[in-house]
């Protein structure tokens, strides 16, 4: 098999997890963003360490470590946006721009501090 | 020629597996479950106490109309009955019924049957959201707060007795096992086995389709053969889960005259399983979304990581 | 000492002794159910027996006896003079309303009302579930012979006179074939 | 082309193809759907490089767990089932963001094409590269260090996880901003300030 087909696969994998990463403005999309991402530089290492018959199998290894990383960042990026969801009722990573500098802001922006003190 | 004669013949044999044992359980179950509550169960179907009663329920099933809710995701809704019961059927691909009696002896089953069944997992997940009932989401929240919690000790209980065989492959660990692990991996069996219930859902871990509380789960809107066929798939996953079990606890196909009767063992050795599944569901009420996750994470997941320990210990002083 | 799992454990036990026991069911259409003698299927309407005295539809908790009748004369015997009659021309009772309390067959003065265990009387239409006199006289064929006496029981008062009448000496009363209780009329 | 290369150029275009629908579809739901198929897909292309461990676990970490999980926290965050209109940025930044991704391809491809041409990769012995006997000797052997960095990463993730999702770990300032309101008292509220 011509090393260039995964290659260039993962290479199109890449470019396809930054569009979504840059174009989606919900937090859980852009997590899936970044997993097409990171699949596409697992798809990487696998096949370099095939091409390069590997006597430590790094490439491999780093997969697996990749994709445990992986498991990981979703589960914490995950209940970040649940506690975001939770405190402010939306996803969308627009909408997260309390520490912006002088916002005028949509005239719908929560004030989230008087909110919860209200509470 | 007489290779593809012979994957033919393997994927009927599996097909057939796939298609009777489920049937086979059922049936048990409705006439065990009966008496258990000093009922008689089907008597009427087939003539000879109702053996054909689940024969007429698939006819039954088919005869309904396939309902799809207005509201409803249509393409998700009607995928997910069989994303929940394909890969139950090729997980039996790779579990062997008796010496040299498998579809096909894979270098990773276990961890091949583990992940195939982990997919199986969405399909509920699926019909769940889609339907676009309040009750069906609810019971697909709980099934993923579910699997979440009971994959660990699954896996790990899984992984304990591959350490101990020094394989992952499912015939090597039948072939590796001697009866003493019986005791030594009878933490790892129990905890594996009812992990394994909670992943199929089945009483007392059925939270996810309580039919008391959230009318049947993900299932709510399901009607005719999709109802059916979740239903089948609920029914090979405990062949799946048995025979796992049995492949991976109990020594499979090893007893007496083991190199002629070995496929007999494991089958019995199976159903078995499958009649203490059945007993379970009757002898236990439903456990609370609190206690089903104190007992996977404070229960069961502790026990497997001693088990693990313990099997780590014992490999490394034989060797 | 409490020994952890004990609970599940007789869970367990419990269902599996159960399941070794016979089950409870009654297979009913293919086996009929062994009724308790005295069981209240039916109701059934000795009419010969009927006088149109109407205490069992007056009785009736529900009013679910229909009663009518006429008179009739019959003409007079040789010697006599006539006399009239009650003739029963509808006696029904709609056991859609009925309790089956029993209460018309306990008032009937006549025993022309029995118990009957049939039960197999369902119908698709309610009005069907009225029986009319007919429907009520084939019953009397299901109706079971009456219990016999309970040897240990008080003896009937009838019983009583004819023995002690036995008692008395012969010649004091002109010889009579006592009647053996049981057996007599006012049994059932 | 041999059998294997066609088989792979098709898990490929399946790969991508839903990996595009994963970042351009409207149904929430569905983007975690399609992210099955392109994980799918790209564990095949695993088990035709024959890298077989790692396609399993590939198979069982990400679909098993990490789309189980996305799909909960879908759900959590109330997935509407059909059309959502706020996925997606402005048209402008969408421009943008395909503009920077087309050429960060065309670059990578234009790199690994210009390196890599004619290189094949020798699949024609029967030798499993990924074998699970080989990876895990890998591991253990010469791995074993970054293999317990990386069990101690996951220690704190799961302590980082479980922090975040508690409401009642710190009774100072920051927990009392959190709210003490159990979680569904807390949806039923939001359902009010919502609709």
């Amino acid at each position: 098999m011509p090393l260039l087909m995964p290659v260039v696969l993962a290479c199109l994998l890449f470019a396809v997890g930054i569009f979504g990463v840059l174009a989606r403005r919900n937090a859980i999309l852009v997590l899936m963003s970044v997993e097409l991402m990171l699949n596409a530089v697992n798809l990487n290492l696998v096949a370099f360490d095939v091409y390069l018959r590997d006597q430590l199998l790094a490439g491999q290894t780093f997969t697996l470590f990749v994709i445990t990383i992986a498991a990981a960042e979703v589960g914490l990026g995950l209940a970040i946006v649940l506690l975001v969801y939770r405190n402010r009722e939306t996803a969308q990573l627009d909408d997260l721009h309390q520490l912006r500098e002088d916002d005028p802001g949509p005239p719908d922006v929560r004030d989230d501090t008087r909110e919860t003190a209200a509470r | 020629m007489t290779d593809v004669l012979e994957v033919a013949l393997r994927v009927a044999l599996v097909l057939g597996v796939f298609l009777v044992l489920p049937l086979l359980v059922g049936q048990t179950e409705h006439k065990a479950m009966a008496h258990m509550q000093s009922r008689l169960g089907p008597m009427y179907a087939g003539g000879f106490h109702g053996w054909a009663q689940l024969v007429a329920d698939g006819v039954k099933f088919a005869q309904k109309e396939d309902i799809v809710p207005t509201a409803a995701d249509r393409v998700v809704f009607k995928l997910a009955p069989a994303v929940a019961l394909i890969p139950y059927l090729i997980a039996l691909v790779a579990i062997p019924l008796g010496p040299g009696v498998v579809a096909q002896d894979l270098d990773v089953g276990v961890f091949f049957v583990l992940a195939v069944m982990a997919v199986g997992v969405l399909g509920p997940l699926m019909g769940g959201w889609a339907s676009a009932n309040k009750f069906s989401l609810l019971g697909a929240l709980r099934t993923a707060a579910q699997l979440m919690a009971y994959e660990l000790p699954f896996i790990l209980a899984a992984a304990s007795v591959a350490m101990a065989a020094g394989t992952l492959s499912l015939v090597g660990i039948v072939e590796a096992w001697e009866p003493w692990w019986l005791i030594w991996q009878l933490p790892a069996a129990v905890v594996f086995f009812v992990a394994g219930l909670a992943e199929l859902q089945r009483p007392p871990f059925d939270m996810p389709v309580a039919d008391s509380e959230i009318i049947f789960g993900a299932f709510t809107e399901y009607t005719g053969l999709r109802f059916a066929l979740f239903l089948l798939a609920e029914y090979a996953g405990i062949v799946v889960l048995c025979a796992l079990t049995t492949v991976l606890f109990l020594g499979g196909w090893h007893g007496p005259y083991d190199d002629v009767l070995g496929w007999l063992w494991t089958l019995l050795k199976t159903m078995v399983l499958a009649f203490v599944v059945i007993w379970l569901r009757v002898s236990y009420p439903r456990l609370r979304e609190d206690q089903l996750q104190r007992l996977a994470w404070q229960g069961l997941v502790p026990i497997a990581l001693l088990q693990l320990a313990l099997t780590g210990v014992v490999v490394v002083a034989r060797t | 000492m409490k020994i952890p799992g004990a609970g599940l454990a007789k869970g367990l036990t419990v269902t599996m002794r159960t399941m070794t026991k016979r089950s409870v069911t009654q297979q009913y259409p293919e086996v009929k159910p062994e009724l308790p003698p005295r069981s209240r299927g039916v109701i059934a309407l000795l009419e010969e027996n009927c006088t149109v005295c109407m205490l069992c539809a007056r009785e009736c908790p529900d009013w679910c006896i229909y009663i009518d009748s006429h008179k009739e004369t019959i003409p007079a015997p040789p010697g006599g003079r006539e006399r009239q009659r009650n003739v029963l021309d509808r006696f029904d009772i709609d056991f859609s309303l009925c309790m089956y309390c029993g209460i018309c067959i306990e008032v009937c003065p006549f025993d022309a009302l029995f118990w009957s265990p049939e039960f197999e009387y369902s119908e698709l239409d309610i009005r069907d579930l009225t029986h009319g006199k007919d429907r009520l006289g084939e019953w009397m064929a299901t109706v079971p012979a009456p219990p016999a006496h309970d040897g240990h029981g008080v003896r009937p008062k009838e019983v009583d006179a004819a023995l002690k009448a036995l008692d008395k000496p012969a010649r004091e009363r002109p010889a009579r074939k006592p009647a053996p209780g049981p057996e007599s009329e006012d049994a059932g | 082309m041999t059998v294997v290369e066609v088989m792979f150029a098709l898990l490929g275009v399946i790969a991508v193809g839903s990996a595009i629908l994963v970042v351009t579809t409207q149904h929430l739901v569905h983007a975690a759907l399609w992210l099955v198929v392109t994980l799918g897909s790209v564990a095949g292309c695993y088990l035709l490089l024959s890298a077989e461990f790692v396609a399993w676990v590939q198979v069982l970490i990400y679909i098993g767990a990490v789309v189980v999980l996305l799909l909960f926290g879908l759900m959590l965050t109330r997935a509407p089932i059909g059309q959502s209109d706020d996925l997606d940025s402005p048209l402008g930044q969408r421009i943008a963001a395909a503009v920077t991704a087309a050429s960060a391809g065309a670059v990578l491809v234009a790199s690994v094409v210009t390196s890599f041409r004619g290189e094949r990769i020798d699949l024609s012995d029967d030798r499993v590269a990924g074998s699970t006997g080989d990876v895990g000797a890998a591991v253990f052997r010469s791995w074993v260090l970054p293999f317990e960095v990386l069990s101690l990463l996951l220690l704190a993730a799961l302590i980082g996880a479980i922090v975040l999702s508690r409401r009642d770990v710190s009774a100072g300032p920051a927990g009392a901003r959190m709210g003490v309101v159990d979680e569904f008292g807390e949806i039923a509220e939001a359902d009010g300030v919502v609709r």
